[in-house]
């Protein structure tokens, strides 16, 4: 006979307020096999959890219904609560009364009816629940990163201090991101390269970790403690380990008229290329859309090889091919960053007609020492110096979602305000307009930083947008822009216009969330587990979510988010073993046909068939085919349990006749 | 089904979501305070793909009036597969349960991501007002069964 | 404040001007701002507020050349242009007088009123 | 026909190829031809028959024989040999023990239709051309073969051998059929039409379980409506709705696996179009999934077991057909 123990919540009055909770007790309390039928203010207390332990000793309960918030959120709560007090904590339902009962619902009787309706439905389950005992699993005690980027690196860094290797994989030729174009961080305005290149340094040096460049993620497999990952290593054409990065191939190369990414196409490479100076690793790449040998149309091009003469260690090899390498990991982390959006859709900032409309990264590359002009700026038109400089705020940002991206990109305020101070700084007879719908400053000296860029250098802050740009015959452009200040519209004949561009997450990242099989948001952020007290981790099991992948971020709050997914990351490694699922499919062998449906829908390869004797109901026995579930593998999906036409296959906390149970609980 | 005192018919609707995805957009809805009617109750499984044609039939012998299913976004699947199997299952199931004259509009899949509170609401929302419109279910109930 | 006016104008319009973010693009982007008393994004605004008799009495509500470029660049989607017409609308209804004859155009006509303009209201009120 | 089907049963046995065959012997009357095990060859010259009215499929029977010692040979129509495949695919049955003679059909006759035409007693029929003379004890009567023709044969797919290791006669080819013309009238009703058509088919049925019991693809170890524990266990229906539920799981059951062989609606007493169920999960598989005839291969897999990412919604059932 089942003791069962009923438990609603108030949560104060998130429920109580449209959940008349005395009167659900009271209901439930009448249920079969219901001994006991308690409410209490808030369950997920210390004294909720100790009335809930007490009751279970008390009246030697065999099952728990707690009627309260999500079993997303406190399953595991009383879970543990059972547990502590010696019952299986598989004997324990949730009735969700909150989320989806009184948040949505205003009629108290209604509300009341469905919320007893939904108690009825846990009972229910609960008589049919099984004591599961969870399996453990081994942990790989490797980790790999998604991403180079400094989100990826402060990471990899982080898991390599706590002993564990870690593989970055990068498909960009060197490591670095986006942060290794920027000219200067705010609000110190130290230089990108010189705080970002000793980090890059560190992460080659450290023995523990393997920087995969030009590589990507082809392949995931498996589940948290146990992914087999399959590396895509792209091929460069040039031997990693003989290449010393001396660059006499880029010199030797004849073909110099690529256009050189990594400065977003203001100056021109050779087709064979290192990045940028500090590259890591170190090691040229050949571009196969631009080299002339491995491209050529004519006999002549066919036979250059100039690049193969220069080098002297040998390194370049022009049969390369792809190379795939297979790796076990215990944990993933996503650090895939982002980009500035496309400006096709914005004909009026004439970004894709004039030369002088500039992105705000193609900025940094302009005003970097080691960017096309060395540092001085100049406009990319006719190199000349620019002496009035308009920059425009929330291109493509905070628009409805037809126009642009929803969100606020929030980095674009500060390094706006960076941008015009380098400027007035470096060239004070330069002046400076930033028009701005709203200034966004949260930020430990962020605003202080602003007020210089306004008090102390004068760069005009004008509230109002640009509703138009003209490029000019006599090369100066002319911004035409509302100024809602003053109620008037202005004219002003720039030289060069800056686009504080918005940001989205880098097209790589929906193909490997799917991969990963972890959430993405209507913007292909990934999403968190729990927007306020999961912020790193993703709902599925052992990935974690580094820098940009996640939301906007700038540099100190990457870094400190790179740190947090790797703490996490670290808390999973030391683990020799993790404990698995017990919620995992069962084959019942006298039922199962052996027909291979069940295998066929696995995503997890768990199933396996074997020939076994049985004894038949005639007493002759017989060899049959059955299948047999790996429950270290099984993830608890169900899939097969559907295929399988026998009803053999079933799974434990969520199996054929608790369902029913429900259903039926509900309908009655 | 349920008759309430103004007489106004309330259909019974059952709501299997998937643990990951739309169980978690359910969870949203009421986060953010969405409201949908009381006729709807979900039931919680952990991918979509778990839904035994099974079950939809039994629920439907019981009294519900509408049944609807949701799961991830094909391609989101938690399980990496489990929607593209319930996809093509539930495509079957629906168009037998058409040929044998049973109201297309009882029954349903949708898609509802984790983020998608406001569609979880809203779909609930349209679904019942369906199948209200349908009346009872009529034809594919266990007389038997009915609460009087 | 009159909120049957607001009403009348929300509705004709279909602009939900709830949406409006203040950015100004609208008005950064008006060919006839300088001519007009009130900028499209105060249009947007006052309507919010419900003060529609004010706009509907000034002079800018016939500025409006109807080009529609605030609502090709309004970030937003609000579409202020819809919401000047709908005030023009408003106009032309309270003065009993809310359709447009071919024939009486001619006298109407002015050395300084653009061709557009013309075609537009033609469009509109001829309904 | 009958005799060279003999013949090479008889030789296959002497020569040790096989230990056992599996035809057909007459029952009470001579158009209830059934399947039986035979050992020897004086068992096979005593029984086995084959005429016109041998439409049983005889590789069910191979799941249980097909594990027994030594081989055991079949004599498969072209549609029987869809069946065995499947059963190969799905590990139902151990095709290494078996030795498959395929033997050509050319339609099998429904005593059914010929008893409606107010013929009893029949005790034999011969085909001559398109007329069939039947012999009765009340004397010789006439009709044409093709109005006694059992229906699953007019809808006839294939004549195609889609395994064997021997055949008698020539090999024939998968045919254009009409079979799917009924569900496609069924289609284009009215639901509510097609809501009574269903009611009073349906509400016939008598829980008898032959259609189960015939499926070739209904081959479970342990039915789920007859396993206490799946929920849906039951052994006579107790209300309309239970009819409609086992129908519907079952058709489900075997979609994708049906291979269309007709036995189901066959067999049933109440004579209930059972294979317009099947035949409407085969329409829609070829018509949304791409044609797939299930029992042609033994590697293929089943449309319910596989997937693309764009396939249609399930919102197409919505779109599409008739409300």
């Amino acid at each position: 006979m089942q003791r069962i123990g009923v438990f609603v919540c108030h949560c104060g009055t998130n429920i109580a307020a449209t959940v008349d909770v005395k009167a659900v007790a009271e209901a439930l309390s009448h249920e079969s096999g219901v001994v006991i039928s308690q409410e209490y203010q808030y369950m997920c207390s210390e004294a909720g959890q100790n009335l809930i332990k007490d009751s279970i000793k008390e009246y030697g309960l065999t099952g728990v219904v707690v009627c309260s918030c999500s079993p997303r959120m406190h399953e595991n709560t009383f879970r543990k609560a059972a547990a502590a007090a010696g019952l299986n904590p598989y004997l324990v339902e949730i009735a969700n009364i909150r989320e989806q009962c009184s948040w949505i619902h205003k009629d108290i009787a209604t509300a009341t009816e469905k919320a007893i309706i939904l108690g009825k439905a846990a009972i229910a389950k609960v008589h049919l629940n099984a004591p599961l005992t969870a399996g453990e699993s081994p942990v790989a005690k490797r980790a790999l990163v998604i991403g180079g980027g400094i989100a990826g690196i402060q990471t990899a860094l982080d898991i390599a201090e706590a002993g564990f290797e870690v593989d970055i994989v990068e498909k960009e030729a060197t490591i670095g991101g986006k942060m290794a174009q920027i000219d200067k961080t705010f609000p110190t305005l130290d230089c990108a390269a010189c705080i970002l290149t000793p980090k890059m340094v560190e992460a080659s040096q450290n023995e523990l970790i393997t920087i995969h460049s030009y590589s990507e993620v082809s392949a995931v497999k498996g589940f948290v403690g146990n992914f087999t990952v399959t590396i895509k290593k792209k091929t460069r054409f040039v031997d990693e380990t003989k290449c010393t990065g001396c660059g006499l191939c880029t010199e030797a190369c004849p073909m110099k008229k690529v256009p050189n990414a990594f400065n977003l196409g203001l100056d021109n490479r050779s087709a064979i290329y290192i990045p940028f100076a500090q590259a890591v690793p170190k090691v040229a790449t050949i571009d196969p859309n631009y080299c002339l040998k491995l491209k050529g149309g004519t006999v002549k091009e066919k036979v250059c090889g100039k690049c193969a003469a220069a080098c002297t260690v040998g390194a370049i090899n022009y049969h390369q091919q792809d190379e795939y390498i297979e790796q076990k990991y215990g944990a993933i982390i996503v650090a895939t960053g982002f980009n500035p959006i496309k400006l096709d859709k914005y004909d009026e900032f004439a970004y894709n007609q004039c030369p002088d409309v500039v992105t705000s990264l193609e900025l940094e590359r302009l005003m970097n020492a080691a960017g096309p002009n060395g540092g001085t700026l100049l406009r990319p038109s006719d190199k000349t110096h620019p002496h009035k400089i308009v920059f425009v705020q929330c291109v493509g940002s905070r628009c409805d979602d037809s126009k642009g991206k929803p969100y606020c990109s929030k980095i674009c305020c500060m390094y706006t305000a960076k941008h015009a101070m380098l400027i007035r700084e470096k060239y004070p007879d330069t002046e400076v307009y930033v028009f701005y719908i709203d200034v966004r400053t949260p930020g430990k000296n962020f605003d202080e930083f602003y007020r210089r860029a306004v008090e102390q250098y004068n760069v005009h802050y004008i509230k109002g947008m640009v509703g138009k740009v003209t490029p000019k015959a006599d090369g100066t452009i002319d911004v035409q822009a509302s100024d809602l200040l003053s109620n008037e519209q202005l004219h002003i004949d720039a030289d060069m216009v800056v686009l504080a561009t918005a940001i989205e997450p880098d097209k790589t990242a929906r193909p490997l969330a799917t991969m990963l099989t972890t959430q993405m948001d209507t913007n292909d952020f990934f999403t968190e587990a729990h927007a306020k007290l999961r912020p790193v981790e993703s709902a599925t099991a052992g990935i974690f979510l580094s820098g940009a992948c996640q939301g906007p971020k700038d540099i100190p709050e990457t870094v400190a988010q790179a740190s947090a997914a790797a703490s996490k990351a670290i808390g999973l490694l030391v683990k020799n073993s993790i404990t698995c699922n017990p919620c995992v499919a069962h084959s019942n062998e006298l039922m199962c046909n052996g027909c291979s449906a069940c295998e066929k829908v696995c995503p997890y390869g768990a199933i396996t068939y074997q020939d076994k004797e049985f004894r038949m109901p005639d007493r002759t026995t017989a060899i049959r085919r059955v299948a047999s579930v790996n429950p270290a593998v099984c993830q608890g999906c169900g899939a097969c349990t559907v295929a399988c036409p026998s009803g053999a296959m079933d799974l434990n906390g969520f199996s054929n006749s608790q369902i029913m149970a429900e259903v039926d609980a509900i309908c009655k | 089904m349920q008759v309430n005192d103004n007489k106004e018919f309330q259909p019974l609707i059952v709501a299997f979501c998937c643990n990951w995805c739309s169980y978690a957009g359910a969870d949203l809805s009421g986060t953010n305070r969405l409201n949908y009617p009381t006729n709807v109750k979900i039931i919680r499984v952990p991918c979509s793909c778990r839904v035994n044609p099974m079950f939809i039939l039994r629920a439907f012998q019981k009294g519900a009036d509408g049944v609807i299913l949701c799961g991830c976004h094909p391609g989101d699947c938690h399980y990496t597969s489990g929607n593209y199997f319930t996809r093509r299952r539930m495509t079957l199931l629906f168009s037998m349960l058409d040929f044998l004259g049973i109201e297309r509009d009882r029954t349903r899949v949708e898609w509802v991501s984790a983020a998608e509170g406001a569609k979880f609401a809203a779909t609930m929302n349209e679904f019942t007002e369906a199948v209200k419109k349908l009346g009872p279910n009529r034809r594919l109930e266990d007389l038997r069964c009915r609460k009087q | 404040m009159n909120n049957n006016l607001k009403e009348q104008v929300l509705r004709s319009s279909g602009v939900n001007v709830l949406k409006c973010m203040r950015c100004g693009k609208c008005s950064g982007t008006c060919p006839s701002y300088d001519e007009m008393e009130y900028h499209p994004h105060q249009f947007v605004y006052m309507v919010e507020k419900g003060d529609i008799e004010t706009l509907m009495n000034s002079k800018s509500i016939y500025k409006c050349l109807t080009c529609f470029a605030c609502v090709d660049r309004c970030p937003r989607n609000v579409e202020p242009a819809k919401v000047v017409e709908a005030v023009r609308l408003a106009a032309i209804r309270k003065q009993g007088n809310n359709h447009l004859i071919a024939d009486s155009i001619p006298e109407m006509l002015d050395e300084d009123l653009p061709q557009q303009a013309i075609v537009t209201a033609f469009r509109k009120y001829t309904k | 026909m009958q005799e060279a089907i003999i013949s090479k049963a008889k030789q296959l046995l002497a020569d040790g190829t096989v230990n056992r065959v599996i035809g057909w012997k007459k029952g009470e009357f001579a158009y209830d031809i059934t399947p039986a095990i035979f050992e020897s060859a004086e068992e096979i010259d005593a029984e086995f028959v084959y005429d016109d009215f041998t439409s049983a499929n005889v590789s069910k029977y191979l799941v249980k024989e097909s594990k027994k010692e030594g081989k055991i040979l079949a004599f498969l129509k072209p549609c029987d040999t869809y069946s065995l495949n499947q059963l190969t695919k799905e590990h139902r049955v151990n095709r290494d023990n078996i030795y498959v003679v395929g033997i050509p059909s050319d339609g099998k006759l429904d005593a059914e239709k010929i008893k409606a035409k107010g013929i009893t007693g029949i005790i034999g029929v011969e085909r001559n051309g398109d007329t069939l003379k039947i012999n009765t004890i009340y004397g010789e009567e006439t009709m044409p073969v093709s109005e006694a023709m059992s229906n699953k044969c007019l809808s006839c797919k294939s004549k195609k051998h889609v395994t064997y290791d021997e055949l008698i006669g020539e090999d024939g080819e998968v045919i254009e059929s009409d079979r799917f013309d009924m569900v496609e009238k069924l289609e284009n009703m009215t639901s509510q039409e097609r809501y009574d058509f269903w009611k009073n088919e349906l509400s016939k049925c008598i829980r008898c379980n032959a259609c189960r019991n015939v499926c070739p693809a209904c081959t479970c170890e342990n039915c789920v409506f007859d396993n206490p524990d799946s929920g849906i266990q039951n052994k006579a229906a107790s209300d309309s709705f239970e009819e409609n539920m086992f129908h519907i799981i079952r058709a489900f059951h075997v979609a994708g696996r049906c291979t269309d062989c007709g036995e189901c609606s066959r067999v049933c007493p109440q004579n209930i179009p059972l294979h317009l169920l099947n035949r409407k999960f085969i329409k829609d598989i070829n018509s949304l999934y791409g044609e797939y005839q299930a029992g042609e291969d033994t590697t293929s897999r089943a449309p319910l077991n596989d997937y693309t990412q764009d396939d249609c919604e399930a919102s197409i059932v919505h779109e599409r057909g008739v409300e």
